[in-house]
């Protein structure tokens, strides 16, 4: 047996994929299989099993997977799927051939660029004169991509800093002047996600030594991908990793708690609906901060989509892996259960999720449209 | 020792091509610094494609293309000066110079012209420095 | 045959091979060949399975034969062989708790199969142990308790109610305690019960 | 149920519960909580007229909910006792003011709101645990949709449908539109092998109930169209093969793979699973008006109360623990307790039935010779050694120990009550008291062999008999490697282990040392492993106060169905004594020397 077979027997162990009962339940529940795509993560698990991964079928479904973490939460065997896929990219990657990614790999030569020691960026500049930020501290406000987003996508008119503006507005209401880096590097999720491990690693040291440089002992996000980031891979190669990692819905909700006057939130009488987080849902098992925040906000009424409750459709895509057809397909069912609320709003917990949903309605809905907005800014909103 | 600039020349097929060729047969030097890649159009070369190039390590890119009314295919300069835009717009974020991404255009017969402004372009990223990005 | 004078301790020990599942494992001829060398010990046997009828016949003839006044079995866990040389010794003559047990499969060979050479040193180390302890062994008288012909049932579901019955059917008093206010558990929830798709109650 | 209500000699105690069960085998002191029935069970014919006059109406909890009943009841027509009662929850009062309606109705008069709970004591030889187990709640499985969509039952509520006696007289009707359905689809595997949601093993039962199921389903509606989705049917038992292939011989459909969410028509409110057939590898979508959720098995709610009770142990999957799995399967580790039923693991009726028999069986045996004998492990006084202190009296779970400080009349151990536990000899500081067979020189003799060589190289470790010996054991059966320098001494209880034995291990050159028992609750001597912890934080005090590091001496939990943690503590401990340098060893044996010396 070969380094290479061992390596590939040690990922088949670790992920449990022998402990599959063959029930089919990963594929009855993925949104990529609901498509139509020939796309069964049983078979391949069992493919891999007998064949390797250099079996044509196991090649694609690699790339094909959202890695959204739908088939983990169902499985009873307690596979690890995603993570199974994303051991399976990282061979492919450290074999030397190319990931197959979406956008022409932009998003990964952004990435890569950042892991730079030498880089001085300069992204700063969407912050506004009103909003207050430190630039050393205890507390840090992790932007993200953000500013990125508007500048590559432009076409989408998205206007993406808004989550981080509003995100400092609401950190500022709570007494909280946070740290905002202007040579903040990426959290490295989708790295990982895309099978570049060493990639990664590179970025989250250069990353982590820059944020302790600043004196941070707490991360503030919005982001559901940076939060699992920080909070679960950055510890898997960051010895002695001591940060504390808080999504901002954590801190809303305390605040929530606190405040006897609810924030003084003003009446938002709009109907809307709900798109949840694969990170936030699936990978940390809180999707209920989504609900307990809006459900706090005066007017708003909520209208869920039926899957909702047993975890939500994904939205077709993630950490810019790949992006076609079945990614289509998948956005355009999300916009249709949306649609079909009848709400105002289609309020995302992920810039991502937003992008993606925003992109497909913009080419390719012609059932309608529906603002999406993120909950911090819908939470600002209230707030003003 | 200091690092040689990398510099990255696009050329289109069509009037850029030729006059590098012409280059050539004049036994006009290129400078040492520059490595070229031939593309069918300016416009082939996309925001993506640029990015790539300074996650490579690039110091500079010079995109090579016709003059608009001069295009094969239309619209290819038009096409690169917006990616040149877009590019530079990341570039800033990044911290890196707007003016490391640049774009030229030639007549089938200017050789020489192509030449000289390769120099320049060099001289121009030997004042910028090497890029902060190590490829 | 050699007869044992009072207060000299005469030890025989006894290296199970259990099949392989010691034997695998453990050199036991190296081990026997130890506990030979030890203080005290008369006679040091291997055998294949020291459980079995010949096995504890092989125990029983040595007490009588070498006058062994105490014996150390080293096989598998006393929780699962204690009683049975405890009894092979007693029906020797010898009083059982003079017999002690050295643990070499489940907490030697078992759990050091990929290290051979560290579980036979174990294996010695165990039996040392043991013989250490066995020489200061002393006899024992058990006593005799009286036992209350009457039994508790726990729970009037259909394992409660069968219970119940044979008990009192064979004469003994039973008291059935049941949380709910009617016995018949779930079963009496059931229509009709496989495999003989009959009536439950 | 009739034969055992009218028995002679069989006392039924409905509505009670066991508090506490002391003494030992053949002789257990048992009290029970009789809770008040309100109504005598003697004189009450059944007749139901104080039923009909009850204005509170509740859920039928015996139909699971589908129709409902009074506050004064019978749980169903067969009930025995066959009695009224009431519950005194939802019951208004007997004040006439208020209502007290059903005293007006019953003629015989056998309704007695002064009724009172009682303690009843018993007395006797052998326990049997048949306290059953619980159904598997669906609602945290909820791509199945259990609490969204009426038409999606669980195999409990289905087994009251079609149930002649039932709600629905045997019916099988939709909830929404009561109407039989025309497609009917269950799903196997509800909570069971699942390592998330449910049990992780085999419920045992669902697959043949589900077959009877279908059977009967074909019988009352033969052009219903049924469906069963599952993994592997397990039809294994005598007969069970045979019906599986009646059940696929009417036409009943088995497909393999579990759906992976449920979806409802909102208009028809029919139910599309989404399944990959796992033959075809195929993604398919089937309609089903009606679906039947097959529920596993899980350990009853309550389990762990009667564990600790009755000091028993569970395995992993919270069922009961039996002492051997092959050789003694319906004995408890405790003597004189037996396991009946599902309590043990979940099984059908018939092996239920014969569990029973054989736990009688073996209750019988224990009691059939009217004496037993005790192993010899008890506690003897040297009444000349004994300076009647009282800390044997305090320390003894059982109570076996009496003195009397007043008169200077020494401890004197009821060797029928003494289990062995050793606490008293480990705590008595005049070393009065001997343990046969686990005397303090037969215990030292053995620390002194096993430090005789290499006492650097050794992991000294006291195991008691009932939890972590066995947990070594069962490390053992599951082939779970360990490092080689473990070396285990047994006692029947970790508290028999003498500070004196872990001093004496030090001043041998023992690396480290470490003491294991069972976890709280879990001790087979009631609560002796309490004093192993006093003890031991004492011996952490005074190793601190020495300058001995205290993490030289650990102190671990281990239950018998914990041969995982066995090898993950026996790793730790190896890596502990790596830290520790033979200067150090060394150090602390001069120290002790020392001390010693010094007394």
């Amino acid at each position: 047996m070969t380094d290479y077979d061992k390596d590939l027997s040690l990922i088949i162990k670790e992920t449990g994929i022998y402990q599959c009962l063959d029930c089919g339940k990963c594929t009855g529940a993925c949104p990529v299989a609901e498509t139509g795509k020939p796309f069964s993560p049983r078979l391949a698990a069992s493919r891999v099993i007998e064949k390797g991964d250099s079996d044509p079928y196991v090649q694609d479904f690699i790339w094909a997977c959202l890695t959204c973490g739908r088939c983990d939460d169902r499985c009873p065997s307690g596979v690890k799927f995603s993570n199974f896929v994303r051991l399976l990219r990282s061979r492919w990657i450290d074999s030397g051939k190319p990931g197959v990614y979406s956008h022409g790999g932009a998003m990964f030569s952004l990435m890569r660029m950042m892991s730079s020691p030498g880089i001085r960026q300069n992204r700063k500049g969407f912050i506004p004169a009103e909003v207050k930020t430190l630039s050393e501290g205890k507390v840090m406000y992790f932007v993200g991509c953000l500013p990125y987003f508007d500048v590559f996508f432009k076409n989408l008119n998205l206007n993406m800093v808004r989550i981080a503006v509003n995100s400092l507005k609401i950190l500022n209401r709570c007494n909280i002047e946070p740290v905002v880096l202007d040579n903040e590097r990426c959290c490295g999720h989708d790295l990982f996600w895309a099978g570049d491990q060493k990639g990664f690693a590179r970025l989250a040291k250069e990353s982590y030594e820059d944020i302790k440089d600043h004196g941070v002992e707490e991360i503030i996000t919005s982001c559901p991908e940076c939060f699992y980031s920080f909070s679960e891979i950055f510890p898997q190669v960051i010895e002695g990793f001591d940060l504390k990692i808080t999504h901002i819905y954590e801190l809303i909700e305390e605040q929530l708690k606190k405040e006897t006057d609810n924030f003084g939130l003003k009446l938002l009488p709009l109907q809307a609906t709900l798109k949840d987080s694969c990170r936030l849902s699936y990978y940390k098992n809180t999707s209920q901060a989504l609900r307990n925040i809006s459900g706090q906000i005066p007017g708003l009424d909520i209208i869920e989509t039926p899957d909702s409750k047993i975890g939500d459709f994904c939205c077709g895509n993630s950490a810019w892996v790949g992006c076609g057809a079945h990614s289509k397909s998948i956005q355009m069912k999300r916009l249709k259960a949306s649609l079909a609320t009848g709400s105002d709003l289609l309020v995302t917990s992920c810039p991502k999720c937003l992008i993606h949903l925003q992109c497909t309605m913009k080419d390719f809905c012609d059932d309608g449209s529906i603002e999406i907005k993120d909950m911090v800014s819908l939470f600002a909103d209230a707030l003003d | 020792m200091r690092q040689r600039i990398k510099v990255l020349a696009f050329l289109c097929n069509w009037a850029p091509w030729s006059c590098y060729t012409g280059m050539g047969e004049q036994w006009i030097p290129v400078p040492g610094e520059v490595n070229v890649i031939r593309v069918i159009c300016a416009a082939r070369v996309s925001t993506p494609l640029l990015l790539k190039a300074f996650e490579k390590g690039a110091d500079g890119v010079l995109i090579v293309g016709c003059r608009t009314d001069n295009c094969q295919h239309g619209t290819g300069p038009d096409l690169a000066e917006r990616n040149i835009d877009h590019t530079r717009e990341i570039l800033d974020l990044l911290g890196l110079e707007r003016e490391r991404v640049q774009f030229t255009y030639y007549l089938a017969h200017e050789s020489e012209k192509l030449s000289s402004d390769l120099h320049r372009f060099v001289e121009k990223m030997e004042t910028f420095g090497k890029s902060p990005v190590s490829g | 045959m050699a007869e044992s004078s009072s207060g000299e301790l005469r030890i025989g020990v006894y290296v199970c091979h259990c099949g392989l599942n010691i034997a695998g494992t453990v050199d036991c001829d190296a081990v026997a060949r130890f506990a030979e060398g030890l203080a005290n010990v008369v006679i040091s046997k291997e055998n294949e399975y020291i459980c079995s009828e010949p096995g504890q016949q092989l125990i029983q003839d040595d007490i009588k034969e070498h006058g062994l006044n105490r014996v150390v079995v080293a096989s598998c866990s006393p929780r699962l062989h204690e009683p049975t040389f405890r009894r092979a010794c007693s029906q020797a003559g010898l009083n059982p708790y003079l017999m002690e047990m050295a643990n070499l499969r489940e907490q030697c060979s078992w759990v050091h199969s990929s290290q051979p050479r560290e579980a036979t040193e174990k294996a010695k180390d165990l039996v040392k142990a043991a013989i250490s302890r066995v020489r200061a062994l002393e006899p024992q008288e058990e006593m005799k308790v009286p036992v209350a012909k009457s039994s508790l049932v726990i729970g009037g579901g259909v394992a409660g109610i069968q219970a119940a019955l044979d008990l009192a059917d064979s004469g003994y008093q039973v008291y059935l305690v049941e949380k709910k206010p009617s016995i018949g558990g779930i079963m009496a929830q059931l229509d009709k019960t496989f495999p003989t798709m009959d009536c439950s109650i | 149920m009739m034969d055992v209500g009218r028995h002679p000699r069989v006392k039924v105690l409905t509505l009670s519960e066991v508090t506490s069960v002391k003494g030992y085998v053949g002789n257990f002191d048992v009290t029970v909580h009789k809770k008040a029935r309100l109504v005598d069970e003697n004189e009450c014919t059944a007749c139901g007229i104080c039923t009909e006059d009850c204005p509170v109406v509740m859920p039928d909890e015996f139909n699971m909910g589908l129709s409902s009943r009074k506050a004064i009841y019978i749980p169903f027509p067969q009930a025995v006792p066959s009695a009224y009662v009431i519950n005194p929850e939802e019951c208004l009062g007997s004040d006439p003011i208020i209502c007290g309606k059903c005293m007006k109705a019953c003629e015989k008069g056998c309704i007695d709101f002064d009724m009172k709970d009682r303690e009843i004591e018993l007395k006797v030889g052998t326990v049997i645990v048949a306290t059953g187990m619980d159904v598997y709640d669906p609602q945290e499985m909820d791509e199945y949709g259990y609490t969204r969509y009426e038409n999606v039952i669980t195999s409990m509520e289905f087994e009251r449908l079609i149930n002649a006696g039932g709600p629905t007289k045997g019916e099988i009707i939709r909830f929404t539109d009561r109407r039989a359905p025309r497609s009917i689809a269950f799903i196997q595997c509800v909570g069971s092998r699942s390592s998330k949601k449910g049990g992780p093993y085999c419920s045992n039962i669902c697959c043949m109930n589900t077959v009877k199921d279908t059977l009967m389903l074909k019988e009352h509606y033969p052009e219903m169209d049924v469906k069963v989705f599952y993994i592997d049917i397990m039809a294994f038992g005598k007969g069970f093969e045979d019906l599986f292939r009646r059940s696929k011989g009417e036409g009943v459909r088995y497909i393999r793979g579990l759906p992976g969410q449920i979806r409802e028509d909102p208009d028809t409110k029919n139910l599309v699973l989404t399944v990959e057939n796992t033959a075809t590898n195929e993604l398919e979508k089937h309609d089903a008006e009606m679906v039947v959720l097959s529920l596993g098995v899980k350990p009853r709610e309550d389990a762990k109360g009667t564990q600790e009770m009755l000091t028993l142990q569970t395995t992993s999957d919270g069922f009961y623990l039996e002492a051997h799995p092959k050789l003694q399967p319906v004995d408890s580790a405790t003597k004189g307790i037996f396991f009946a039923g599902c309590a043990e693991s979940p099984k059908d009726i018939k092996d239920s039935v014969t569990q029973a028999s054989a736990s009688s069986a073996r209750a019988m045996r224990l009691m059939n010779s009217g004496e037993i004998t005790i192993e010899a492990i008890t506690a003897i006084v040297n009444e000349k050694k004994c300076k009647v202190c009282g800390i044997c009296v305090k320390v003894c779970p059982y109570n076996a120990i009496t003195l009397d400080k007043d008169n200077k009349i020494p401890a004197h151990v009821n060797e029928a009550a003494c289990s062995g536990c050793g606490t008293c000899a480990a705590e008595c500081p005049t070393d009065a008291i001997t343990m046969r067979h686990f005397t303090d020189i037969q215990i030292e003799s053995q620390i002194d062999s096993i430090l005789e060589e290499d006492p650097a190289d050794k992991i000294l470790t006291f195991a008691c008999n009932w939890c972590s010996y066995a947990g070594a054991d069962f490390a053992g059966v599951s082939r779970l490697q360990y490092p080689p320098q473990v070396r285990l001494i047994r006692t029947m209880c970790s508290g028999r282990v003498d500070k004196k034995f872990i001093w004496r291990a030090f001043e041998k050159g023992a690396p480290v040392v470490l003491v294991s028992g069972c976890h709280f609750g879990d001790c087979h001597y009631i609560d002796a492993n309490h004093w192993t912890q006093k003890r031991i934080e004492k011996i952490w005090k005074r190793m601190k106060k020495l300058g001995i590091r205290k993490e030289r001496l650990q102190l671990e939990w281990i239950s018998a169905a914990e041969g995982v943690r066995f090898s993950g503590v026996m790793k730790k401990m190896a890596e502990l004594k790596a830290t520790v340098t033979s200067e150090e060893i060394e150090d602390t044996r001069r120290l002790l020397e020392k001390q010693k010396r010094g007394k």
